[in-house]
């Protein structure tokens, strides 16, 4: 490897080595025959993620995809980077270890809505808290695909699937307000189909340092098709779609004739018109998760309907693999390398001599 | 020098008994490295209670520490003490069944009074009712006698009490001859904070030496030689301690930065906390959210090119069962450390027995055979941890070390190895690509070594190797996914024939120094130390037994076979309800005999003579 | 009547294939209900990709359907199909290696362009290369045929063409004279709200028929007379269908309420779908978040006097044994079902295997043993569930019951039981306190039943015994928390004698009709057919063969021994390598040969039919 | 038991029989010695919890306490109920399956920081998420007590401990923050040694129909003393502890000095003067959990300076059992009580008559 090693500028990807060449999407795609159901709204997620990756000219080698298990979970085999496809729930605690360990690496999570709210729930929400420096895609089908159907929960209240004929009972989470109470420094929420969103949040998450937490609203058309039918139809999304920007007052509608504000009685906040004088200014970099928060509640639980998307939240925190480094260079540094002889001696050591 | 006369033994058992509270863990800690030091051989047996700290003065708080030490070698920490060291009367209580007639015993007589009698179920003073007459009790107000010991330090009573063990501590360092000066220093580091407290407590362990130098109570002191050992220099060593040495050992050797994922639980916790003070060794060490967590993390940094470890007792190898699984099946190294305790469930988590063999075994859906090796002292726990590190990186396969409590806490004189003597382990990476498709160079995860049948361990960095493996059945080779039935039948066998392969397994050593033994007593792991005394004492008494010892219960030895057939009868003590036993009987159609008791305590040297005779008078 | 010839045949095998979108389960599922009315014995062996609908046209998106029915009583789906409908190329290829020369071949021709050709590696046309000269091949557009036969529907080609599997279903329900009314009935209801849909279907199905009657291409009808079956009311059932049916049985049969705790695995996923559409029998299905949690709510139901149930499969049960161990030692009835599948990990999750009777016998932390009951056919999965049911709640413990894919989702005629006839099960509540403390009457949650050993069960709302529980040990008895080495040597031991003295596990039964066979072949599990089927062959080819089969895998029928020493040779052939062998071998130093395949299928008559002859001639 | 049973008007134990016999705290003390270390804090919360039962006046035999692992967990045994000490943090799942079955049970969960933040988190918050009608008594002392001395999901950053010599590198959860973000529908937090104020929370917790979160901050005085030591004593706590009472403005401070408000810019939640006129009026009723979040947010997760302490949210909504109940009641009445024999018939049969 003569060519030289540069580091690109983002800070979650600090330590990662670029190459010199120019990559394509190509350079991104395995040997592996896709296997999902034709339509299926993975596919578009695969396609930009391979369509972004070469912008972020990392080695290709340095790249690691490690999912659990689920229709969605399939995705590291058809990547051309390092993968592994582990078991249902448990990527976040893998890629946990491999982050810990290779600050060289970019590590990339694959998951479901089941695979990552349901089985591997507690995964998720203590590597938010630690703040591991990953970047986690969730595909949040509302239900179960590959096991055909059972409902998950993201899944609406009353849910007919095959293993609730008569409804389902238990109140969906909201993955981003989750994200959120877990203390999360990165939440972001995006659409499979939506290309250029879904590019930008990836450009935003990969360069956070840090957990990324990314919620894709994806397409099952074999077992919840038009799940999120009204966020992504021309005749409805702009009403019922609320696009996040950092900066940017907090509008929505054809014409942005809605916004969204602080309710100055019971301070909730709510859906005004466009023009209204209380329109908030969307600050993803504030410390405080609280308005964020706030944000996430808008979306109805059932229909989704009023569904904020982009970024909610990207704060600076200390991650927990650069603290952990830290610390072993610290002591490194302040008691020398460790010498293993001396280890193994310790302090208190007699010494018999040859009788016997 | 004292005017007392002193009489020479070649073995003492000596117990501490108190509360919790009382500190004994750390007086017998003291005591040994005094042994230690001093150069007899020793064995040690700490106990304590579930609870942190019950009640003070109930017998559910009594924490006990047994320390055996002769002029000669020895394997247990001793079946019945010939001393106890009683601070209340719960500890008393607790201990006194387990004495000898004639042994001594020294008690604390500050809390006999009738409330704490009677909160133990004493309905009469045992130092006054006679009950104690067929021992040898000293009662003295050690209490008492701290505080006015420590009176010019301007402590509160209660402080002051609380040096009371080390004024035990002093005395029994007298009537032994034991040197104080390394638990001063000790006492000085400890306290380096607190100029108060050290000074009390170095004054109180004065005041006790003294106090045998002086009073009359106290006629005789005992002398016990240096027992000879072969040359080298010597520390004293805990099973954990041992371990986490390996451990790091391991990582050296390898040159693999070591990562921990664990969860803590008794008895394993202390592996994570003293591997957390090493990070200047380049060990990680991650305090998972669960065990599945834990063994994950450990995982995904082998997945990288780590040592990855996970530790943990047997609740917790239950919940890793399927994380385990996908190793076996990812074909990646990884040591899964299990300090088995009592079960089943939650069991009696602070005791030792060894009935995870099995589940180490099985403990997994379908066919996921991972090898097993079982340290069987706790100086050994340091030599299990490089071998299962040379087996799970040369082979690429989880390997699970089963010690136990016993062993954990338990502690022994330990022959410091040299650096430059310990096995050199290669991780040997995968840097090239492994195969022509077409002209085209692939890299193939699958491709097994022909000798070992290990696969290639490339690491994510590496150029041109980029690969992905997932739990679902792998094609032989290529390692894509592959549904198809044979391919299935021959990845089932291969890994199976991985582990059944395993090179460097030493065959089993059979000690029959008579020549003409018809019994052999067989054990593995921690029930080497009792067996191995039972069989010395079985042959003193004129019996000709042959003894063997398994380390390694995964493969099994390659001669296992042909030794159990070598002999008329194979006895084989377990801490379980005969789990070795059925995997020899199983695999070699032997009619091994099982003695098996499942009490959270290790076996006595004296039963297991007993039972060796019994089997070879043939009842 | 139509004007056609008609051969008798005694049986015949059918292999529907196609993609997963072609509907080929269903085409299955209505030819079996057809040839099940008319009073064939059959067997069927539903195939499918683990993928939920890989790519059109590809191998991996192959579908597979296969039934066997004949007019006697017969065991397997039979190992090679008579006739193949293939509804592509890739249905062609994936399927055409298991015919036998001469085999018939009906085959969709619309797809065979060269682009769907080489998408399977069809580098020429089979239907014109002569390749598939050996067998009987009827090229047929089925695709055209559909679009024409429903033109006047005005639906779209792609629509129309959907109905295509109905049209193939047609013809072959004319061949082998299956009616359709069955079907057509099944149509009406299944697309009542969709009557164009409904008519489009029916009417394919019509075309398919008439195709037959009509076209010259097919001279012959085949027709197979009813079987002789034992008196009675009958059905087909697939073994899922049958344990959630058992479940419910042993609910109504206990009084107790049934409380399913699960979560989603295949092969178990459609016993909590089945259970999930039972309300009105008071059944509680609780989708869990994972299989732990699945099972601690089975075993916190349990608790409150409900029949704990949790259904998973091999990396479920992993998940779960710490639960598992757990109910062992709170002693709690409840019922852990294993639809085994593939493994090690994630395996081969479609495809059937017996490869966790290790796991569990021994997959939990210390000695915590657990009874196991294993079905031996589809129908048998009723009969299993309710023993596993009586197990549980007579001996308070936790009951695993080992089914597999093969099982769950093959099917076969069952005769329906009569409700009176199935075993009353007692939970014998304890209601009133069993121990006298000083006068006082207290509950001890420990007090064994002599007989059983079995505690009571005393659950909350019961006034006056009040109890805490949990999975510290307890002392015998009284059940408070006790760190007592002998205690807990005691209820080590009970608890294992408890479960080996289960009583009512019957004898094995030997089938040895000419009394003097030498060779004994055994078996545990859905192996039963296949091993049947092959003891037949072998019988018939005028060997002396005799064979018993294992339902009770823990504890073993009490004669196992003696059966096992009784026959000069023990031959027993299982879907793992060798796990039930080890258990025999252990207990009873038999030395069992095992023949072992791990190909993700059932076994194949004429496959052992061979090992049998070569164990008999001794090679 | 001729005694006639009357309900209680409580929601949350509507359907659990009472007594009409006088109960003291001597009815609900167990023959079990207890074996917490002298000064713990678990103590307190016992003593409290059996004085406060009599006050409902069920039977005793219909209250069912439920726990994990953890000195905390070993709390069943003292109480004279049935009780089901588990294993490590499955104490919700196991009573979801108890309470689901048994309506006529009060069952109560009490888990540590550990056992219910750490390895139990999971089925924590799909507890709270399904609303289950479960209190759950959550003893947050910042440490693993049990195993002696580890660090803890909720212990502060930098914690120096056994497994963390150089300090945890981990940023605490706020159990408060994560119950609402995973969709609880009633959470509270209180302190052991606060009696009146614990006693208020349990009795709010009990009236409640559903998953009560309540969590209860307690000392361990071996492993981590003094470790709410601020809020506790008598010349720091009135500064530092906000106590929140439904229909009350927040104040707090010796004289009330202190409030909370909205800024009116940032829209943030902060501390302000007592008597700025933008201080906040708690609503526990809100259906926006927002509020409470914020709330949540004020306390400082190293020092817990500031903690609100009371019940944050109280909201009614179906409980997962009651739907499953009214399922069952529902098919029952609609198709009628299961017919056994009819079920296994099924529809496609034939009969075989006696040829053979
Ligand atoms: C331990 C374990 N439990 C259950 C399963 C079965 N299973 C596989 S994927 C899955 C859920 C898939 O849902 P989701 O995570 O939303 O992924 P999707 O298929 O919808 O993309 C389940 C229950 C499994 N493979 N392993
Ligand atoms: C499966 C399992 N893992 C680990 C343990 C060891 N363990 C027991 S309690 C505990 C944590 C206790 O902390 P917490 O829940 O905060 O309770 P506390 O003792 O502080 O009250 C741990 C790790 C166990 N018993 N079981
Ligand atoms: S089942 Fe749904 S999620 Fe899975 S591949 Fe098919 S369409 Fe996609
Ligand atoms: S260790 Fe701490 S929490 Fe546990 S009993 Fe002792 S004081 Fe209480
Ligand atoms: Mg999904
Ligand atoms: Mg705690």
């Amino acid at each position: 490897m003569t060519e030289t090693i540069t580091r690109p500028s983002l800070p979650g990807l600090r330590d990662v080595p670029t190459t010199g060449n120019p990559q394509t999407k190509k350079d991104f795609t395995s040997d592996q025959e896709v296997r999902w159901c034709p339509g299926c709204g993975d596919y578009a997620v695969l396609a930009t993620v391979q369509g972004f990756l070469p912008e972020l000219n990392l080695r290709r080698e340095n790249i690691v995809f490690i999912s659990g298990i689920g229709c969605s979970s399939r995705f590291p085999y058809y990547m051309n980077t390092y993968g592994l496809h582990s078991i249902h729930g448990r990527a976040p605690a893998i890629a946990t270890g491999l982050a810990a360990t290779r600050p060289d690496l970019s590590v990339w999570v694959v998951t479901g809505d089941g695979d990552g709210l349901s089985i591997g729930g507690n995964h998720l929400i203590h590597a938010m808290r630690r703040n591991v420096n990953l970047t986690i895609l969730l595909f949040n089908n509302r239900i179960y695909g590959l096991t055909k159907g059972q409902y998950s929960p993201t899944s609406e209240i009353g849910k007919i699937t095959k293993s609730t004929p008569l409804g389902s009972l238990d109140t969906p989470f909201n993955p981003v307000s989750l994200a959120l109470g877990a203390e999360a420094t990165f939440v972001a929420r995006t659409i499979d189909s939506d290309r250029a969103h879904l590019t930008a949040v990836l450009r935003a998450a990969a360069a956070h340092r840090g957990t990324s937490f990314v919620e894709i609203y994806q397409n099952c058309n074999i077992f919840n098709d038009g799940a999120f039918e009204m966020l992504k139809s021309p005749d409805s999304r702009d009403e019922v779609l609320i696009r996040l920007e950092h900066g940017q007052p907090i509008r929505f509608g054809a014409d942005l004739h809605f916004g969204v504000r602080r309710n100055p009685e019971t301070s909730v906040i709510e859906v005004c018109n466009g023009d209204d004088p209380g329109v908030l200014t969307h600050d993803a970099h504030n410390d405080d998760p609280s308005v964020a928060f706030a944000l996430s509640r808008l979306a109805d639980p059932g229909t989704l309907a009023r569904s904020p998307i982009g970024v909610f939240r990207d704060v600076d925190r200390p991650t927990y693999d650069d603290l952990m480094s830290g610390q072993l260079r610290d002591a490194a540094e302040q008691q020398g390398e460790g010498d293993l002889a001396a280890l193994l001696a310790g302090t208190d050591t007699w010494t018999i001599d040859s009788r016997v | 020098m004292s005017a007392k006369q002193t009489t020479e033994l070649d073995r003492v058992v000596i117990r501490f008994a108190g509360d919790s509270g009382d500190g004994m863990q750390l007086t017998g800690d003291r005591f040994t490295s005094a042994t230690a030091v001093f150069g007899n051989d020793l064995s040690t047996l700490p106990n304590f209670p579930a609870e942190i700290r019950a009640p003070a003065g109930t017998l559910p708080g009594v924490s006990s520490f047994q320390l055996h030490f002769a002029d000669h070698d020895i394997l247990t920490p001793g079946d019945a003490p010939d001393v106890l060291v009683a601070m209340n009367p719960a500890a008393l209580k607790a201990n006194v069944r387990d004495l000898p007639k004639g042994a001594t015993i020294i008690v604390d007589t500050a809390d006999f009074t009738p409330r704490a009698l009677k909160k133990v179920g004493y309905d009469s003073n045992p130092l006054e009712d006679g009950s104690l007459d067929s021992y040898q009790v000293h009662g003295i107000d050690l209490t008492s006698m701290a505080i006015e010991a420590l009176k010019e330090f301007g402590l509160t009573r209660k402080q002051a009490s609380r040096s009371k063990n080390m004024l035990a501590l002093g005395l029994l360092s007298w009537m032994y001859g034991r040197p104080l000066d390394g638990t001063i220093k000790f006492l000085e580091t400890k306290f380096a904070r607190n100029g108060t407290i050290r000074d009390a407590n170095i004054t109180a362990l004065r005041a006790g030496w003294n106090y045998g130098e002086t009073t009359e109570d106290f006629a005789v002191r005992y002398q016990i030689k240096p027992a000879p050992m072969p040359a080298g220099i010597y520390r004293n060593i805990t099973g954990n301690l041992a371990l986490a040495y390996g451990l790091i050992a391991a990582s050296k050797r390898s040159g693999l930065p070591l990562f921990l994922g664990s969860y803590p639980i008794t008895p394993a916790s202390d592996v994570l906390h003293e591997l957390a003070k090493h990070k200047r060794f380049g060990v990680r060490t991650f305090q998972a959210e669960d065990e599945i967590a834990g063994i994950g993390a450990a995982l995904g940094a082998a997945f990288g090119g780590a040592l990855g470890v996970t530790t943990t007792s047997g609740p917790g190898v239950a919940l890793k069962s399927e994380t385990i699984g996908l190793a076996v099946s990812l074909e990646l190294p990884l040591i899964i450390c299990d300090i088995q305790r009592g079960g089943p469930s939650t069991g009696l988590p602070t005791k030792t027995e060894q009935a995870d063999l099995l589940q180490a075994m099985f403990g997994r859906n379908s066919e996921a055979p991972v090898p097993i090796v079982a340290p069987s002292s706790p100086g050994d726990c340091f030599d299990a941890a490089l071998e299962a590190a040379r087996i799970a990186v040369t082979y690429r396969t989880p390997v699970i070390l089963l010690s136990d409590g016993y062993l954990a806490n338990g502690s022994e004189p330990w022959r410091i190895p040299a650096v430059e003597d310990l096995p050199v382990i290669d991780p040997a990476f995968a840097t090239e690509t492994n195969h022509q498709n077409g002209g085209e160079p692939e890299f193939w995860p699958y491709l097994r070594d022909p000798e070992t049948l290990a696969r290639p361990w490339a690491v994510p960095g590496t150029p041109g190797l980029e690969h992905r493996i997932g739990g679902i059945e792998k094609a032989d080779g290529s390692g894509n996914i592959s549904y198809d039935p044979e391919n299935h039948d021959r990845m089932v066998r291969l890994r199976q024939a991985k582990i059944d392969g395993i090179a460097g397994v030493p065959d089993l050593e059979v000690e029959d120094p008579s020549g003409v033994a018809r019994l052999l007593v067989i054990g593995w792991g921690s029930t080497y130390g009792p067996i191995g005394a039972a069989v010395r004492r079985a042959r003193a008494a004129g019996h000709d037994v042959a003894q063997a010892h398994f380390r390694h219960l995964n493969p099994l030895p390659a001669n296992t076979g042909e030794v159990l057939r070598r002999y008329e009868k194979v006895l084989l003590p377990e801490m379980n309800l005969g789990q070795l036993a059925l995997l020899l009987r199983a695999k070699y159609l032997v009619d091994v005999i099982g003695y098996n008791k499942v009490r959270g305590l290790p076996f006595k040297a004296d039963e297991l003579a007993t039972v060796i005779k019994d089997v070879i008078n043939g009842d």
